[in-house]
């Protein structure tokens, strides 16, 4: 009995000696985790953007506007302003996303519903956060690890799961937590870029009370509380 | 022949058990999510199996959703009705000291090979099956 | 390692404790991303076999707490996979992939000893691994 | 009965028993009345070899048991999708041991 309680013991620590063995290697650098990572990011955001290429507009009046936009904040926060794609696309629905590999999509409509320049720039901050804190990849990756685990179990494989997960993305349903620190993050670049955050308070203020002269409301729908969002963005 | 009263007993303790137990897991949406299909003949062949839904229909049942039930898999009636009931047969088999279960378990045995009533369950589970692949549960 | 039994099991008998290995191999193949399945199926096996011979037994159990074990190891690395997956706040980390890979190698250690065990108990030898062998030695009585 | 008989019918009818049954089926054998000779040789053995076939390929069925006959065990299989997989997966292991089981039993009957 003692020596069994003892053979157990030292089972025990060999496995435990085996795993600390192992895990004093880099595996993460091993594997390079975080070059494969980015790689795939590149490829995924040229596969949805090759999906979308038609409807962009890339000259003229609103992209020269929200282009200066973007470029401002960029500069006084030290982002390469190169390395983001701006995309605009006629689309009456008001919204804006990041894709992967730093595509940024705004909709026409978002340029038509927001008052003036600090309620567009807060959106802008909004969504150049959600690529700065990588959550776009960090959002896929999740998603794609569903999808897997889902064909894998099932046995249903397919097609359509890759066009949904990419579906998924243009909706911009991040979850509670990574809107709000995307929403602090964009506090952050507004005021080192000078303009107020209140233009973006206000304009979530608006999309709250559901206003019917904004139109098609995708922004909001999938951004939820924006009413408690514009509060909490004016009290920092 | 046929099987003795203990083990009967034991298997559908552990069928009662394992019933109950998978039946809590699936109230969980997210598990079927993660878990989908466990069914080895569907994952093998592509086909779903006789008794593939039934699960579904289970949680219908249990919902109170008498017709979906019903839709997904009429096996799942069956099987619920099934679970409601042994453990209180078998309690009352086991406290008294009586084996009405193993008779009961006898003679459907019994019953069910003699061929003019073999062919018309094994046609009825055809057909469900045929409606289950028509369904594509 | 393996030793003398206490008496010299019959053709039938060194078949069926030589099953109890084979099947759960078959068990971790057959419900390979979820770890209970091969537990749940020594452990049917055994309750099938329990009034079987001693030899018989003796393996069926000895099987059982191997899977045991492994079902453990397994548990943790399964829904540290689920958890790496799905939720926002757990990422592919090096503790992760140290122990995914520690998960590994034990499996095929385990693998390959059983294997060995089902091919030495369909011979007729007794095998009789260190610690689950005395464990199995107190639980189960002839 | 005659040794010759008995030997005769254990050479063609021991892959349906356990090895250690067919010491207890040769004596009883042998003990026999030769006026049962007929009996025994007219009973049909199920083939361990063909239930373990019929297991692999629909043992989540439950055609299996359905075969050697355990209806009961078979319609449960059957309902239960092979017992979530487990028990079609134990079975697999298990129904040749069964078969020679119900191939003792139908033999012992024929001795009372």
């Amino acid at each position: 009995m003692k020596k069994t309680i003892l053979q157990a013991f030292i089972l025990l620590s060999i496995a435990a000696g085996i795993y600390l063995l192992i895990s004093r290697v880099d595996w993460m650098k091993l594997f390079r985790v975080e070059k494969m990572t980015d790689a795939l990011e590149q490829k995924l955001g040229d596969m949805v953007w090759a999906g979308m290429d038609e409807q962009s507009i890339e000259e003229g009046k609103e992209y020269d506007r929200v282009d200066s936009l973007v470029t401002a904040i960029c500069k006084s926060n030290g982002f390469e302003r190169k390395k983001i794609k701006l995309h605009i696309m006629g689309d009456s629905e008001v919204n804006a996303f990041a894709l992967p590999d730093r595509h940024m999509v705004v909709h026409t409509g978002l340029i038509n519903a927001v008052h003036n320049n600090d309620e567009l720039s807060g959106v802008l901050a909004h969504e150049i956060a959600h690529m700065e804190l990588s959550h776009v990849m960090k959002k896929l990756l999740k998603q794609m690890g569903y999808t897997l685990l889902i064909s894998i179990t099932t046995g249903e494989a397919g097609g359509g799961a890759i066009k949904e997960l990419l579906g998924m993305l243009s909706s911009t349903a991040y979850d509670r937590k990574l809107e709000k620190d995307a929403d602090i993050k964009a506090i952050e670049y507004l005021k080192k870029a000078g303009i107020s955050p209140n233009g973006f308070a206000d304009f979530l203020y608006r999309l709250g009370e559901k206003d019917g002269s904004l139109g098609s409301l995708s922004w909001i729908s999938t951004h939820p509380d924006s009413k408690e969002r514009a509060r909490y963005i004016r009290g920092e | 022949m046929g099987i003795s009263r203990k083990n009967l007993y034991i298997l559908i303790m552990l069928f009662c058990v394992s019933g109950y137990s998978w039946l809590v897991m699936h109230l969980d949406s997210r598990w079927v999510n993660v878990v989908g299909s466990v069914c080895v003949f569907k994952k093998v062949t592509g086909i779903p199996c006789p008794s593939c839904g039934a699960t579904r229909s289970m949680i219908a049942l249990i919902s109170g959703d008498l017709i979906n039930g019903v839709l997904w898999n009429p096996i799942g009636l069956l099987l619920l009705g099934g679970l409601v009931i042994f453990p209180f047969w078998l309690l009352h088999d086991l406290t008294l000291k009586k084996n009405s279960f193993h008779v009961f378990y006898a003679s459907v045995e019994k019953t069910i090979r003699q061929k003019r009533i073999a062919w018309p369950l094994i046609v009825l589970v055809l057909l469900n099956w045929c409606w289950n692949i028509y369904k594509g549960v | 390692m393996s030793s003398t039994f206490i008496y010299h099991p019959t053709e039938s008998e060194a078949e069926k404790a030589s099953n109890s290995y084979l099947m759960s191999l078959i068990a971790i193949m057959v419900g390979f991303p979820l770890p209970i399945i091969n537990l749940l199926a020594t452990l049917f096996f055994y309750i099938a076999n329990r009034k079987s011979t001693y030899f018989v037994r003796w393996h069926c159990i000895h099987a059982l707490l191997s899977q045991l074990s492994l079902f453990v190891i397994n548990s943790i690395g399964f829904w540290w996979t689920i958890s790496v997956l799905i939720r926002e706040d757990e990422q592919v980390s090096n503790p992760y992939l140290a122990y995914i890979i520690t998960v590994f190698v034990v499996n095929v250690v385990e693998l390959g000893m059983t294997i060995a065990a089902a091919i030495k108990t369909r011979k007729g030898h007794h095998v009789f691994w260190w610690f689950y062998g005395p464990l199995t030695q107190l639980i189960c009585k002839p | 009965m005659d040794s010759n008989k008995v030997d005769m019918f254990i050479l063609s009818n021991g892959k349906f028993f356990e090895s250690n049954q067919l010491i207890y089926i040769r004596e009883q054998l042998l003990a026999m009345d030769d006026s049962k000779w007929s009996l025994v040789q007219t009973i049909q053995f199920k083939d361990p070899t063909t239930s373990i076939i019929v297991s692999i390929l629909a043992g989540t069925l439950g055609i299996d048991r359905f075969m050697i006959g355990d209806t009961g065990l078979g319609i449960g299989k059957l309902l239960t999708c092979g017992g979530i997989g487990i028990w079609a997966v134990v079975d697999l292991f298990l129904i040749m041991g069964a078969t020679r089981e119900k191939n003792f039993a139908k033999f012992q009957q024929l001795l009372y």
